[in-house]
């Protein structure tokens, strides 16, 4: 984790900015991704942070500002380009094509082939048993992989986009927001996920809501609000609190608990209780970690 | 369901959440299923009622009438599952035609440069018409609707201007003939029966295209692009290649189709073609593809074909009067879909 | 081949020192139609004799046809030459053009209506006149059961050739509707309805380029029928004489187109109306085995 | 960003996340800007070229031949953008009129009773292409082919039959001939213009769908079942009754357009009509219409439908060659639709 | 929450069952809501939760079993039936129009009209605002409620999602999944919203993962696994533990932080103390409560 200092980043956005029309979705930030390291992308909803993963992953390229990949700066036209150079995405939408079955789904523009030249067709056997296999790794039991991808559950759809970024990441691995929906059994695969990336050398770029998702596995946290950084952390730079605090903001929690204290029915007393003690823990000591699921 | 993280493959015992199919229930519920029953049971009617629909001279005659819709209909079929329309199909199967006789008899050519050539044209126009598609984002619909009626317009000028006349010259006396109407236009006569090369090329088409949509790279970015574009761009398919390459696929066919055609009439007509593009799309319709993209076979297209041209024929040979003929066609292909939705719920419904 | 025709492409005859004048034809023509093609050939040969500009629209739908006249008034023209095969559609914007001071002139369609509509003259032929010959012949020739082959459905001209057939036929007249911009299914409907009925020993294509393909399809059903056809094409004359299509029905497009034009520019330039308020008829004419020679040379230029 | 939950209005201080647009941007940043410079600019082209086309009579004939696009377009455009297709609505046209017509001369009523049964008929087509889609699922592309085909062939076979012809009768002299007339057709002369009242109707019909797309409940429910039909049920719109709804629509500018094409020639062709559901339908997309829905507008289509009428229109006032008018045609419509795309993607990039 | 009992529920759902062509999505499943009380259904990836919903609501129908509204048998063949009656949902997939205005998907189906009859219009200044104050209130500061929805992040449209039918809902609210793209605060915000419409005496119906979410605001629990019933649990008769464990699988964690341990890498060996630590705590005496947003 300190390595890096010295080392040119997988991936770096210097001062990048986007516009769509006369939006303003991101201005002055600036991104490193170091290999074996997990970047944490942190921030209110409507901030950016979709968008800047969507210019890493060559979805949208930037207004302004530099991309380099591995020191070379480039424009990615188009995803292909950074598939092309290992960098896999799962996206926030999930990027699936309702209609087609679940392997091909998983395989949609690496497929595998066999036989050559002009005979070379799909795998369809490998692709069928590897997306079973990798689906049922992740807690994820298919009835059928030539189920439309579109007839599955928000969780199991997620879990295919995952898996297949994955299996397919090779150098740079962008997760937004991979775990919200999933369940408590899958999320923690996933966090396992990304700490196995990063132990083998890959860099992760990690977006989620949870801090005790982002804190556990991230060694650095970028937080952007409205657009705008807000700073960047590496994580011996910031504590589990402080990071909790700020995604949070602990005056927030405070007044909820405090309203609802306020209200009349007992049982609404109860949870204001419980809430008031949530808050106390947050702003006071360590809030303990949870499980991975939660 | 507390494997390690390499578990090995999961169980294969039959699944508690699954109710069990018959293996007939599996076949009918393929997507070809219902207009194969649709096409089955129209053949069966006019079997009933026309006698003279039912010798094999009969199923000659309306297969090549269905070819001739069907070849380019596969093209036509694969370009909608990717999500595009072509309405210049039709006449440029005319232009290719054109261009391919026209040359040939100014510059006294060899009938096999016009043709080169007139693929050229077909390949070119299809190109142009995805290019223009894919870079500025126009619905191909209009995009191809101004090429519809640029060639519409093209066909007709310049066969007037070249030949002075509204047709192609016969070229039935020049060289290259034979061999070319051996390869798009020919008829084996085996007894009373004449069976023509085209519904071969059909079959064929129609086989390949299958192969490619289900067994292949390029079938599943077919079905990518058509059913979530962008979806498509995000993991890597590259689109503009695939549907630019699809309008080519049309050209090609369209190419084909019109060479069957010049080399079964010697001299092709200028104003011909026009309307036919949307025989075709409604062949891949009746098939079964989705207009809105992602979803259609080959089959179902020839099936789509087949239907159209038996019943447009199944009327005259069952001798109906001539005055009704829309009206019978349009309650045939009414009644074929249907059934063919019916077949489709019955086998949904069926465990 | 290629040589022939150029020779022959050179109908023009002097031209007139008369001030330059526009005229518009209108016409009921689908696009790329042979039959047409002719006709404009013939109008186009008459106004460059006479020094006349010709503008030269079509559509075959009644109303929209009738916007094209109102077009031709709006652009001033000096003298209008329109078909009338939908004369109520067309009435209204025509009277208008003749009322306003435009002399109209009538050709092909609408023998019944030129007068009604103000026109000054009518060349033409009637359709169902020529249909009716056609039948006579038929029945003399000792033909059975007749097969028409209508390559548009609603064409009012060719209801009235098929109908004159049906008239004066001492047989039986069946119809077949194909679609006349697709070439094979017009050769599987017609093979389609020989199989259907065998009894028919004649089809009368009522278009030239048809008549050639019912050859196919009478090959292809193995049917004794013998074909006829109305108007003709360069590949017609050959037929006719190779004895492959009986006889041919020509109304001399040709004539249509050339005097319209140019009796509009005799009207125009000197005062003249041709047929004594009769109309002026330019067929039926038959093209058969014995007289086709003399048309060969001409039409294989297409101006017969 | 810590207001309670009851908190006030939020600021309205200009958000430092936009950039700023000048008022012209707004403008032209609206969905008809593109079409309509489309149209200035054809107008202008042709304004150059074509010394006819300069007089208002001449614009009076243009948009004379528009509204006949146009006023079946502004319901085509409608159930468009509801996601539904209707090939029928052209010869639906034909058939009104054909029953109005013939009804009332065959039975000698008065007019106005063949008129209310042709509304009868063509609102009855319109609901039974509804109630087939949304019934069966079935695309509309083909259950309205099937109409389309049936209706064309009861056109032809009902009109021999009963009055031996291929047109209806004539019913100029027929009781309520003149009062029809004023409303359907009437034609006003104002020194040498002729206005007729077609016009007027279309831009009443353009404004009243503008009104009903963007200030009704029923056009919001429009937009939504066309754009995500699945998400506009689950929300509570009534997806069966509306697009039923739009169908019918469809039928009543069908009818009406009917009525107008009866009361202008007195009479009408059987085969009429055939191939003009395209037009509306090309008027539509020109006029920036989405084919997949859920996207256009009632002012872009009536500019769709007039660019289609004033090139054709122009074309023949330029006294250009018959044999190029579509190819002219389609070069034109190409060009307004890149006028089109560039006036867009310039003012998006305008800040 | 006791006084249920004898009360008709305002929702009973008894023996349901659902199948999608041969799949098998639910059986033998049965549900009450009550009014004042919030029903959380939680389980597994494609364990049929939001197929129970969408029974719930209209979307579809059930192939077995009956289903009551206030004591009275209903099949409901639309979601509007569902919404007249004062059912409202938000699903999912949260079912918006992308293509349309964010105060138009706001307000559709149940448009806001000024004017009587034929002249009766859109209030679309009324709906605008109250667009923008409701998603304001969530912590949703729109630019612009004219940007088409399918423009906005995915957090900002589920806002959008839950601010409309908590606006609607008059007797039944069904939340599948609400917080699942949400911000910390913007879910705490949910929450608070939930326990106002139950103090509101509507009933409330609770899909998540996250079972700190559901404890604090749940009454009673309905456990799904595989389309089956696990259990129905009322509040008291179930610790926040129990249910985390029973939604977690206590086992399963404790599996993957040996499985880190073993791990080669330093880095991960400190993840995986801190995973164990969590096993430790949920298995062992209570999981302290977690701020609402995490
Ligand atoms: N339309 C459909 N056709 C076929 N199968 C379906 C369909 N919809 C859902 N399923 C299947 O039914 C099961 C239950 O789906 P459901 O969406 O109810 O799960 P869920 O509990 O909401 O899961 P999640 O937590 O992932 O959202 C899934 O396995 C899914 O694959
Ligand atoms: N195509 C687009 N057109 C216009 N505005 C857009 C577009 N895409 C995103 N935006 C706007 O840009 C801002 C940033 O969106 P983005 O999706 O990056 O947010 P996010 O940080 O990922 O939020 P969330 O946590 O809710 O997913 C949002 O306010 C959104 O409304
Ligand atoms: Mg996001
Ligand atoms: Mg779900």
């Amino acid at each position: 984790m300190s390595e890096t200092a010295t080392r040119t980043p997988l991936v770096r956005l210097t001062d990048c900015e986007k516009r769509y029309g006369t939006i303003i979705a991101l201005t002055g930030v600036s991104l490193e991704v170091d290999a074996g390291e997990v970047t944490c992308v942190l921030g209110d909803n409507g901030a950016g942070k979709s968008t800047l993963i969507k210019i890493i992953s060559g979805m949208h390229q930037a207004d302004a500002g530099t991309y380099e990949v591995e020191g070379e700066p480039v424009r990615l036209a188009s995803p292909r380009e950074a598939l092309e150079r290992g960098i896999a995405t799962v996206y926030q939408d999930l990027a699936v094509v309702p209609l087609m079955p679940v392997w091909r789904n998983f395989f949609l523009g690496s497929e595998v082939r066999k036989g050559a030249g002009p005979l070379s067709r799909l795998d369809i056997r490998f692709m069928r048993d590897t997306t079973r296999t990798e689906l049922h790794n992740m807690g994820i039991d298919l009835r059928d992989v030539d189920q439309p991808i579109g007839t599955l559950s928000g969780g199991e759809r997620q879990c295919v986009a995952i898996a297949r970024a994955v299996y397919f990441g090779a150098k740079v691995l962008i997760l937004d927001e991979p775990t919200a929906a999933l369940g408590v059994k899958q999320a923690g695969v996933v966090l396992r996920y990304i700490m196995r990336a990063k132990a083998r050398g890959l860099g992760v770029v990690f977006i989620t809501h949870n801090p005790h998702h982002a804190y556990p596995v991230g060694d650095r946290f970028l937080l952007l609000n409205r657009g705008r950084p807000l700073g960047t952390y590496a994580k011996d730079e910031i504590t589990r609190e402080r990071l909790t605090t700020l995604m949070a903001g602990g005056e927030e929690l405070e007044q909820l608990s405090h309203e609802l204290e306020g209200a009349a029915d007992a049982d609404l007393g109860r949870v204001a209780e419980e809430l008031e003690q949530e808050v106390a823990e947050l702003s006071g000591r360590a809030a303990p970690p949870e499980p991975p699921g939660s | 369901m507390s494997q390690a993280v390499d578990a090995a493959a999961p169980p294969s015992a039959p699944d508690e959440r699954l109710t069990r199919r018959s293996p007939l229930a599996r076949l009918l519920a393929r997507p070809e299923a219902g207009s194969l029953a649709g096409a089955v049971v129209i053949y069966v009617f006019f079997f009933a009622v026309a006698p003279p629909f039912r010798g094999l001279d009969a199923l000659a005659t309306i297969l090549y009438a269905s070819s001739t819709i069907g070849i380019p209909a596969v093209a036509v079929a694969l370009l909608m599952i990717g999500g595009e329309f072509d309405l210049s199909a039709g006449v440029a199967v005319t232009s290719s035609a054109l261009v391919a006789s026209m040359l040939s008899f100014q510059l006294t050519l060899n009938l096999w440069a016009g043709i080169a050539v007139g693929l050229l044209l077909a390949l070119g126009v299809g190109a142009l018409n995805g290019y223009l598609v894919m870079k500025t984002g126009i619905p191909s619909f209009l995009v191809t609707l101004a090429t519809f009626l640029m060639l519409q317009g093209l066909n007709l000028a310049i066969t007037k201007v070249i030949t002075g006349n509204v047709a192609s010259p016969d070229i039935s006396d020049m060289d290259g003939f034979g061999a070319a109407q051996k390869v798009f236009a020919a008829e084996w006569r085996i007894g009373g029966l004449s069976l023509r090369i085209s519904v071969v090329w059909w079959l064929l088409f129609t086989a390949l295209a299958t192969w490619v949509l289900l067994r292949t790279r390029v079938g599943n970015w077919i079905f990518a692009v058509g059913g979530a574009e962008s979806s498509a761009r995000a993991v890597g398919v590259p689109v503009r290649r695939v549907k630019i390459g699809l309008f080519m696929a049309v050209g090609f066919l369209a190419w084909f189709t019109g060479m069957n055609l010049l080399f079964s009439f010697t001299t092709v007509q200028s104003g011909e073609g026009v309307g036919n593009e949307f025989l075709y799309i409604i062949a891949a319709v009746i098939g079964g593809c989705l207009l809105t993209g992602g979803y259609g076979s080959a089959i179902g297209t020839a099936t789509g074909a087949f239907i159209f041209g038996m019943t447009t024929q199944g009327i005259v040979y069952a001798g109906w009067n001539a005055d009704w003929f829309k009206f019978f066609l349009g309650a045939m292909l009414l009644g074929a879909t249907l059934l063919n939705l019916w077949v489709r719920r019955r086998t949904e419904a069926s465990r | 081949g290629k040589k022939a025709q150029e020779s022959a492409n050179d109908t023009g005859a002097g031209k007139a020192n008369t001030p330059r004048m526009k005229i518009a034809m209108v016409t009921h023509q689908p696009p790329g139609d042979t039959f047409w093609d002719i006709v404009r050939k013939g109008a186009e040969a008459a106004a460059a004799k006479d020094n006349v500009q010709l503008v030269y629209s079509n559509d075959p739908d009644g109303d929209k046809q009738a916007t094209l006249v109102q077009n031709a008034i709006d652009s001033k023209v000096d003298g209008i030459a329109v078909t009338l095969s939908h004369p109520d559609a067309m009435a209204g914007t025509v009277k208008k053009a003749s009322g306003g001071g435009i002399p109209v002139v009538v050709l092909n369609a609408g023998m019944d209506d030129w007068q009604k509509v103000g026109a000054l003259e009518f060349f033409g032929s009637d359709e169902s006149l020529a249909g009716e010959s056609a039948g006579k012949r038929l029945s003399t020739e000792g033909a059975k059961h007749v097969l028409c082959v209508l390559h548009e459905q609603g064409s009012v001209s060719l209801e009235a050739r098929c109908g004159g057939l049906a008239k004066t036929f001492s047989g039986k007249t069946d119809k077949v509707y194909v679609q006349g911009t697709n070439m094979p299914s017009v050769r599987s409907t017609i093979a389609a309805k020989l199989k259907q009925d065998k009894s028919i020993d004649r089809v009368v294509a009522l278009g030239a380029p048809f008549a050639l393909t019912a050859l196919q399809s009478v090959k292809d059903a193995g049917s004794p029928a013998k074909v006829a056809a109305f108007d003709m094409n360069p590949a017609m004359v050959k037929a006719v004489q190779d004895g492959t299509v009986e006889w041919a029905v020509d109304q001399q497009p040709y004539l249509q187109g050339y005097l319209a034009v140019d009796s509009l520019w005799l009207y125009k330039t000197n005062g003249n109306v041709l047929g004594g308020g009769q109309a002026t008829p330019t067929g039926p004419y038959f093209v058969d085995k014995n007289n086709v020679a003399a048309v060969a040379q001409y039409a294989s230029r297409g101006t017969r």
